[in-house]
Parts: C-alpha cells; structure tokens; sequence
C-alpha cells in the first residue's frame, strides 16, 4: 500500500552528475521495479513533489539515484545524512516481470534507475537479463557503471564514443539482441523511447507489444486525481491515460506513439 | 462534538448539513475514489467533484501542469468520462460515503450546462451543483462566461429551472465588477458562491522560446493566489447574502480560518492534496484545535470575523 | 551596441529611445533620488515614477506591507509630494540624469487626472504618462475606473486632449473582458499599455482577527503573479497594436525575456528593487548575455517570438 | 555609503530567546549605532529582507542580535559558521549622540540591541551611560545581561519580578533618572515606547525632545523608495515619515504619539 513516509537519509553516493540517496524504510515499504516515489523538494516557493524511480530496495533502506535536472532536484541531490525525506510511495504500475524468453533492458541517463533495480529482480528471481544503458560519454556517471556491472550483465554506448559502443543506447540493444528477447525493458528521455519503438515496430508487428516503457511526465498529485500527468494512448483514439496511476511504465502497443512524437 | 473536544464543527449551508466546514475543490480531488487510499474521505465536510461534461472529454495535450513560485499551472482541459458514467460510476460511490458532494459541471454550450445539471439533480443523490463558469483552460464555455454578466445570468436562471437542488455559482479572478457580478447571480438564481476558480496564467520557456504547457495557457492556483481568494471573498461577502464556499491556497488550517474570518461559510483544499494527499483532515482538526484554543465552540462564530471584530471596535 | 558585446538593447517605442528594453515599475523605484545611491540609474532604459497627484498625498495608515508566499501586499495609498513639489524638485532631477521618465498619474477624480497630466505634459521635460487607473489601494479613483470601459474610455481620451506626450495606460489584473478593455483604450487614445498593476489582495492574523494592512486590502506583486502578467501581456499583445510595456514578478532576466516572447516591447522591474537595489542592471546584464549566447543581435528578435515561434513552427 | 554585502558568519552566541551572528564585514562598513542592516532570509518563498539592528562592531566583524519572531528570524537565528548572509545596510538614521548631561538608555527585550551598540560607542566616548533593560523574565536572554554589565551600568527589570527591578523597564528607567538624563534612548515594544514617551511627557513639556527613539515597523525596500514603513509625524499634520531613511531613530518630538497609539 502507497503511504506517506518521512524517511531518515542514511547514506549518499555520489556517481558523477547522479547522486544515490539511501533512506531508511519501514517494512512495509515494498515497491515493485518500475514504481515510483513522490519527494517534497524542500521549500523555495516549490510547492509540488517531484518524482523519482526507486533505484534500490536493501536490508530496511531504499534508494533514488538524483540526476541533477533542475532546482528541486538539486536540492535533493544534496541530501544526505541527518537529512528526513517526505515521500509518498510507492506508486504507480511497474514492470510486468511475467515474459517468456531473455530479457533486454534499454536505459537511457538516469533512466537507468527504475531497470537497475528491475535487473536486481530479475536477477534474484533466476532469470537473466542483458542492460544497454546510453550516456553522452564514459565519465557521466563516475564509477556507477562499474557498480552495476558486478551486479549484472552492463553494456554501454556512449555518444562520444569515450566508452563501450559508440553510439545511442537503443543501436546497441538492436544490435546485442534484437529478435530473440522475449520482453524488452525501456526507460530513458522520450526520444530515445520513441526511437526504439519504432525499431521494435520495425522488428515484426508485435513488436511494440514485447516492449515495455517507463515515461517521463510531468506530475502533479502523483496519485492519479489531477490529470496533470496525461500520456496518449492508442484506445479509445485521442484519449490519455495518467502517468502515475496507470503507469508510469505501459506496454508499447499501449501508447499513441504518433501522439507521442508530436509533444515537444 | 465530542470528536473535537467541546468544538462543534458543524455548517449547515443551503440546507445541506456539512460535519465540519472543510471540503476537497473540484479537480483538486478525483471523484474521491483514489483518495479514499489515502485517507477516510467520510471526515470531510464535503466533496467538489472533478468537472462533469455531457459527453467524455480527452482534455488538453500535454504538458498539463508547470510549477511557478508559490504555485502551480494547470491546463487539464475538463478532462473526464462524461455525464453518463458520472452517474453510473461516480456519484453512487461517493453518495455511499455518506459525504456531502457538490457536482461541478461543466459545458461548451449553456445547453450543455443545463442538461448535465439537470440529469444530476434527477439522479437525486447529489446534495448541490456548482456551476463552473470560470475555467480558464476551455477555449468555449468557462471563463467565457465570467466575461459577460448577462450571459452568465442568463445560464444560471436557465440551469435554475432545470434543477432542484441548490445551485452554486463559481466565480473567477478575473472579473472586473467583482460585486456587481455576485449580486447578478444571486438575482439570477444562486444559492450560494464558491470562489476562486484558478487565475488565468502563463509560462513561457526561454530556451525555446515555448509555452511550458500544450494548451499554451492555463491556470494558476496554490499559495500564490491565497491573498487574492481572501480579498475576494471579503468583497464578496459584503455583497451577497447566500452562503459562500471560500478556496484558493489554502495551504492548512490557518489559510481556511482566515478565509472563514473575511466571511467564507466553509472552505475548500485544491492545490495542497497534491503535496499531501491527507492535508484536508489535517486542516479539520487544525481548526478544531484553533477553536478549542481560542474558546470558540461553534464555527460561526469565526465566519466574518475579521468584520464583524473591525465594526465592533468602531461602534 | 560595444557594451554588451555585439548585441544591440535599443528600443524605440512611442517616439521615444530607450537604450535598453529594462525599466523600473512606478512605485518601486521612488523617484529615482535614493536609488542613485545603489546603482547609476543613467544605465536603466527608463524609469516610471512614483504616481503624482494633484495635491499631496499622505497615503494610508500603517501597517502598509505584509509579505506573503512568493509576493507582498502594499497598501501605500499613493502617498506623494503633490504635483507642485514633483515638478520642481523630481522630475527636473530625472531629466538631469538623461533617462526616459514615464510620469505615473494618478487621481480621486477625472479632472485630476487631466490636470496632473496636462502639467507634467507642459513641463516637456517627461517622456510620456503613465495613467494608473488601476490602484488597488484607494477608495475613489484608482481600480474604479478598471472596472468601468466606458468611464475609463472617457478619462483616457480627456487626458489626450490635454497633454502633446504619448500615453500610456496602465491596467489591472482584475479586468474582466480584458482584450475588449485593452482595445477599448487603444481606440480612446492610448499611445501604449502598460501591466500589470497589483492584484486586490488580503491578509487577516486568525490570532486577533485583523486585517494585516491597514488599509485592510492592499495588492499583491511579486514573483506570486508574474505568470498571471505574463499571460494578460499574452493577451493584449494579440489585440493591440500600440507598444506594451510588460510587469508583474520579473525576478531576474529570465523573467524579463519571458514577458517581451509574450508580447511586450520593453518591461519593468518592481518588487524585485526591494530585494535588491541593483537588480535592473542585473536583468540587463542577463539580457544581453542571453542574446550573445543564442546568437539574437537585436531586442526586437525576442518580442513575441513565443507566438513567432509557433506559428513558424505550423507555418 | 550603504551597500550590499555578501558576508560570512565567522561566530554564533545563543543567548536565550536570541542569538547573536557575529559576521566578517570589510572595514569600509561603518555603522553608526541605531542604524541596522536589512537581511536576506532564506528562500521558502520569503522574497523581502529583514531589518536587524547592528548589535556590535569589532576588529572586522560586526553582529546582530536576533530574536525568533517568526519564519524569517528563526531561519536566521539558525545560520552559523560556514553560512552567509547576503545583508544591505548600514542602513537608516542611527541616534544623536550629541548631548549635555547623563545618557539613559531604556531597552525592551531585543531592543537591547542597537542600545548596547550605543553604550559601547558613547563608553568609547568617554560619556558615561545607564541601560535599564525589560524582559518578561531574567532567564529570557540566557547570559547576555551578565555579558553586559561587564560592558556597562546595565540594570534589569523583569516583569515576572525573576530578576533586578520587577517591572517594566520604563518604571525601572523613570526610578534611576528621570530628570536629570540630558538624553534618552529607547527602543522596544511600541507599547514601551508609548508608555515612555507618555513619562517624559509628564516630566516637564519638553521631555519629548530629550527622547530619541528607535522605532520598528514593517519594512520592504529598507531603502526609502517604497514608503512601506510609515511612522506618523508631527509635522506636518496627518504626514508619515520612513521608519528606514528617515529614520529608525526620531526625535520624541518628531513623532504624532496619537497617532502611533491609535495603530495596532
Ligand atoms: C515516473 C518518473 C520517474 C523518474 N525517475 C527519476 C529518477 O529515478 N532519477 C532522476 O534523476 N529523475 C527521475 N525522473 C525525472 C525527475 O522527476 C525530474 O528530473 C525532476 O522532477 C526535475 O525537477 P527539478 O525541480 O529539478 O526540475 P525543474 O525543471 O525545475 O522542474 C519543474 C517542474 O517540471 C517537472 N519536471 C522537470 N523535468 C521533469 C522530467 N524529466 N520528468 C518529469 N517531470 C519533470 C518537475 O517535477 C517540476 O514539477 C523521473 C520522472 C518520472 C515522471
Ligand atoms: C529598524 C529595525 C530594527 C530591528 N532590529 C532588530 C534586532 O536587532 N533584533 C531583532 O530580533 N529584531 C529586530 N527587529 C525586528 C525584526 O525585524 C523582526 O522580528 C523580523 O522582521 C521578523 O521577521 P519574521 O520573518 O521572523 O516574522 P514574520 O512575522 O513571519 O514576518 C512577516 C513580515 O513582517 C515583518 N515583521 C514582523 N515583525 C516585525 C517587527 N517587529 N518589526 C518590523 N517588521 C516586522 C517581517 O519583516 C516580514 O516582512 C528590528 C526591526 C526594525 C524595523
Ligand atoms: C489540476 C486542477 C484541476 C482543476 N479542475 C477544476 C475543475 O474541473 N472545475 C473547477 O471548477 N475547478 C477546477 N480547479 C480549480 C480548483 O477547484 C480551485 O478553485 C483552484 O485550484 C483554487 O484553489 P487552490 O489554490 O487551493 O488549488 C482545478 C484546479 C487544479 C489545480
Ligand atoms: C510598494 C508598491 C508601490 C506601488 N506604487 C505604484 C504606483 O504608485 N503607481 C502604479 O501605477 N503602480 C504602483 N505599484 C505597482 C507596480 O508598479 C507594479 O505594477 C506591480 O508591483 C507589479 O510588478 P512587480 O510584481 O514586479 O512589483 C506599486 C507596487 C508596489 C509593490
Ligand atoms: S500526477 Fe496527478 S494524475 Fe498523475
Ligand atoms: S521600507 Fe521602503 S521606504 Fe522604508
């Protein structure tokens, strides 16, 4: 059940423009990959919570991996111990973790928080699971990838060619396994979303229904009453669905994707 | 009552009993159902529900939201599944919850307003109406309303006629003889007020030269516009004799009992649900708190206050 | 222009040649003397002065401000020297200085109004008027004559009549049909407009009941309302064809470059003097600086682009 | 000249109810005692200053002495080594210290503040003084008065009787020297200031003009230029006078003492 929690910040570590917050949790605090939590930002006039992917879940703690994005953000990478968080969480729909086959996981920047702790489940459920994360270049999030890396199997692309594959995040997982996943994982900025749906689509007609993305949109309540958090579905045409409640992750053949190329 | 310790908290406005004088603004609260996750939505005073449109409504293309200073943007474009699932799904719900529920509606047309208005007062399970004359987000209907009195008049006589359950109106900030409009709505047919609807408002992205929200403009609500509300329902009271549902900022119990002090009849929590989904209990028992502290045992006894404290002074 | 590195600030609206598009707001600034102490006001593309009337002016009781979330209410009530000690000591030391000076008008009748503006007019030493019928904070005159076209029309073409220097005219959020308005004063005789003035505003302590002002309302700037200035400049762009100079909650330059994509020509800085007494040679600064990074040369490039934009963008 | 300064907190004193913030200043801030400093308080949405008198000035330092009344103060009163504090000033008309005769100096509660800088600079002065200072009881501003009578002639008056005279400090002030003080000086509650001027009124008519208060009233720009801090003056009739510029300290006689009690 989501709640309202004020959580002790117990640990930070930071991973160059990314900072991981570790908080101390109560038990009942079980989220699913894919789920998010909904932080007060400290005050300054900001009077929504912003909402950041759980990145971990340990022995009584959870954990969010901050990308400093703007001014509510870099408040919070700035936390640290002796700091109490106000969350809400966790919410929304995560990942379906049922699929048939290999899984594929794409992440995007930041948008490696929501699959790192998915690949964890993953991971400890038996299964197995190959994550292409994308980055401008090699440094972007200091030693993280050499985290995740003990972790699981972690490939990266950067842009300036400063690391791994040269190139976008989305050519690499085409190349690394395109066809034979059974269900593919996605979390990033919107193009890059966009990109690999239209690769998936391109793959076989079912395509986009092996594909599972997590989106970005701006949020109010986080909890499904403002509407604030609209995504263009493909059913009923022109309809929109919320973000927070009905998502934040929604199968590929959900989503009106021509809709979803024509937001700025 | 004795939940509050020796504070009654009870309103009785348009015939409509209210356990305490707290409510949840429209489009501010769902139609109840995910908030009830969150907290016994059986304590408030009462429920706004989300506008309600004759047929369903995909809303505007987002972004919807932009935070500003003190406050938030919106261009939700009355989102919602239409008259006839509100009545199937929505109002029987939040009619079982046994609280109080004002159905804010909505139209493109007058026509419109009158039918939807109509068929939630025959449903006979909604305790009022507010007439939404004031969204600031639909390019027909809304504010465009608030613009012209006569027009506006003119609706509320006409939905009036269609329905027997009171009729409240809900005003917006940006109307110019701000007396001489509430008196005309109350000539027209209102049972009561309910103000303010969001601010016409705008945010413009300089990077790229592009409004921050798809509908381009939309409307400003949360503390910013609190200092505005309380002006305009002192102004308001001042004029009309119906009951008056104070809203705009209230970010907890203070705000509401300032709101009540300059003549509100009771209040409503828009913005804040969205920072704490559970602020609306705690506004209840912040008031109950207040009153006990004070001495105060009933709620009227606050309303008009900051008035009636001033002509008591002089006289 | 070689100051700001390649980029040209100028402006020229209604005749008169503003180095850069960055003013200060009437009422904010004084009349220039004390700010002088904090920063070389020769720098500032114009300065709008504290609003003259006839005879002086001792304003409202104390308290005046208050401070709310992300804005302020001010209840000054106009206080001032009168015209005569204007004209002799103020607008002469303005005119010192080479800086443009909007003369801010404001009156408790029309005749006032007319005389005030005739005489700073016949001084020929102000650049042009700024008539201030929307102050929120006196009981005659003032915000009235917002709420009223037809009057303000009336005032509008009088003023025009008596004076041989432009015109501004200076509206308040609180308007209802405010393209019809804006429109309305164009036609009268505006040579420009200029908003936002304050919004009608309140405050009330719950622990004694009382107003916070002793004015009992005041209007409310700051950061709070700049979206709803943003989006009336928004607005009145769309309508008029005259100059437009936009204010309301500029914070920084960002703010400033907000308001001239929506439409204004040039822009003023108000509250924001108050946090900082430099501030406008900031907001210049950043100004500039924006438009060497995005490779604008002139000022003119920015107004409106966020209409230019989209409809290039459809186009 | 007055100026923005940016300055660092090098020292914090917790006296009770207030602090004192003792700041690293460059030496061409010269207050003159009665003058004060307008004070940036956090963000939260709090965009004016905050008028705090100058408390001290030492060997490149110079404090204030801050008393939680509300938000802004109480984030101050919060700041410490390490902070800073972006402050204009010195700002306003500070007293007279030209005088004949003894100096009284009548204090309530934090009004102590620019009165203690006073003492220190008529002691400098080689004048002699008398502080007579109210609070409600002694404990109130923990060890300050000890710290101060090893400055000067403080005497106490604490209204609960916990400590030297038990009253009011205007009581206190009117026992020690009512006629002979060439000049007194106050600054307090506006109820103390109305009391006192109400007793130097009684003394002979032109007590008045032997006061110099220091008056409080709620200020924007701290500059002069918004005429938010109105002070009701004698002349001319139904005139106000900025708190900030023209004063805070005016003559007893300067002011329209009707109109002052007639305020709330
Ligand atoms: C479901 C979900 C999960 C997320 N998980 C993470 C994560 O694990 N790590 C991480 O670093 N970031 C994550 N983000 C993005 C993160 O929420 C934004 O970076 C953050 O809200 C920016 O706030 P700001 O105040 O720093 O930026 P500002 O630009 O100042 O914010 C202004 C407003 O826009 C909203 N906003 C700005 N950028 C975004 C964005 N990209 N997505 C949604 N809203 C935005 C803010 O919430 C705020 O309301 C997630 C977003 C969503 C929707
Ligand atoms: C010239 C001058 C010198 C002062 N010197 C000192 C000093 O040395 N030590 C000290 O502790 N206090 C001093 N004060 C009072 C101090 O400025 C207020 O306590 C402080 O502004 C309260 O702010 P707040 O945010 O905590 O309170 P809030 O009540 O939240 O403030 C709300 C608004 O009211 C104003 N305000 C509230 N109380 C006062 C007040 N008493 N006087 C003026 N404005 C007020 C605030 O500045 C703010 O704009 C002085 C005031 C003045 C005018
Ligand atoms: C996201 C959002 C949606 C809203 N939807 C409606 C609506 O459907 N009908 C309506 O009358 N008011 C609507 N409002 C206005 C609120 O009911 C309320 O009048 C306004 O937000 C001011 O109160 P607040 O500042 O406490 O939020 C909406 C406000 C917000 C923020
Ligand atoms: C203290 C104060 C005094 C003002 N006095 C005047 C005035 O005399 N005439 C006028 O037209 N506007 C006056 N204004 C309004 C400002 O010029 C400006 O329109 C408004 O404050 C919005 O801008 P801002 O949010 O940047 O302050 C005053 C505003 C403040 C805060
Ligand atoms: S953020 Fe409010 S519905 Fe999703
Ligand atoms: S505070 Fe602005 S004039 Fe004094």
């Amino acid at each position: 059940m989501p709640a309202r929690y004020l959580v002790a910040v117990v640990g930070r570590r930071d991973y160059g423009c990314a900072s991981e917050l570790v908080c101390e949790v109560p038990d009942d605090f079980r989220p699913h990959p894919g789920q998010f939590v909904h932080v007060a930002c400290g005050g300054d006039g900001r009077i929504l919570r912003r909402p950041f992917s759980v990145f971990d879940r340990g022995e009584g703690t959870a954990s969010i991996l901050v990308r400093e994005a703007g001014e509510g953000s870099s408040w919070l990478k700035r936390r640290g111990p002796g700091d109490r968080l106000d969350i809400l969480g966790p919410l929304g729909r995560g990942f379906d973790l049922c699929a048939e086959g290999g899984r594929l996981l794409v992440a995007g920047g930041a948008g490696i928080a929501p699959l790192r702790f998915l690949a964890k489940r993953l991971l400890e459920e038996g299964e197995t699971c190959l994550v292409a994360w994308g980055m401008g270049e090699a440094a972007e999030y200091g030693v993280l990838p050499d985290v995740l890396k003990k972790e699981a199997d972690v490939r990266l692309a950067c842009l300036d060619g400063s690391g791994g594959h040269a190139g976008s995040a989305v050519d690499l997982a085409m190349q690394l396994d395109r066809e034979s996943a059974g269900q593919v994982y996605a979390c990033g900025p919107r193009e890059m979303l966009l990109s690999l749906a239209a690769r998936m689509e391109e793959v076989d007609r079912e395509g986009l229904a092996r594909l599972q993305v997590s989106v970005e949109e701006r949020m109010a309540c986080g909890v499904g009453v403002c509407r604030g958090c609209a995504v263009p579905v493909a059913e009923p045409p022109g309809a929109y669905r919320a973000a927070c409640s009905d998502g934040p992750v929604f199968r590929g053949d959900e989503l009106d994707w021509m809709r979803m190329a024509a937001l700025t | 009552m004795d939940a509050h310790g020796g504070v009654d908290l009870r309103v009785e406005i348009s015939g409509i009993s209210l356990q305490n004088p707290v409510l949840a603004c429209s489009g501010t609260f769902g139609n109840g159902r995910e908030m009830s996750a969150w907290m016994d939505i059986r304590r408030l005073g009462g429920v706004m529900t989300k506008a309600v449109t004759l047929d369903p409504c995909a809303g505007n293309p987002p972004p919807r939201v932009w935070e500003t200073p003190s406050g938030m943007l919106n261009a939700i474009g009355l989102e919602n599944k239409g008259l006839e699932r509100f009545l199937e799904e929505d109002l029987p719900w939040l009619h079982d919850m046994g609280v109080p529920v004002w159905v804010n509606v909505a139209g493109f047309t007058a026509a419109e307003y009158v039918e939807v208005a109509r068929e939630v007062s025959r449903a006979k399970i909604a305790s009022a109406l507010e007439l939404n004359i004031s969204c600031p987000n639909v390019k027909k209907g809304g504010l465009h309303f608030s613009a012209d009195e006569s027009e506006a008049e003119r609706l509320v006589s006409a939905v009036k006629g269609a329905v027997d359950i009171p009729v409240y109106v809900k005003l917006s900030p940006r109307t110019g003889d701000l007396r001489g409009f509430a008196g005309a709505m109350v000539r027209a047919g209102a049972d009561g007020i309910s103000l303010i609807n969001t601010m016409p408002a705008m945010a413009v992205d300089v990077e790229t030269a592009r409004p921050r929200l798809g509908n381009l403009t939309g409307g400003l609500s949360g503390p910013a516009i609190h200092p505005v509300a309380v002006q305009m329902v002192w102004e308001v009271a001042q004029e009309v004799d119906v009951p008056i549902i104070g809203m705009g900022g209230i970010w907890g119990w203070r705000d509401a009992v300032e709101m009540l002090m300059v003549g509100a009849d009771a209040v409503a929590v828009g913005t804040l649900n969205f920072t704490d989904p559970t602020a609306t209990l705690g506004v209840v028992e912040g008031i109950a708190a207040f009153m006990r502290r004070k001495g105060y045992r009933r709620v009227g006894e606050l309303v008009d206050l900051a008035r009636r404290g001033r002509s008591g002074a002089a006289g």
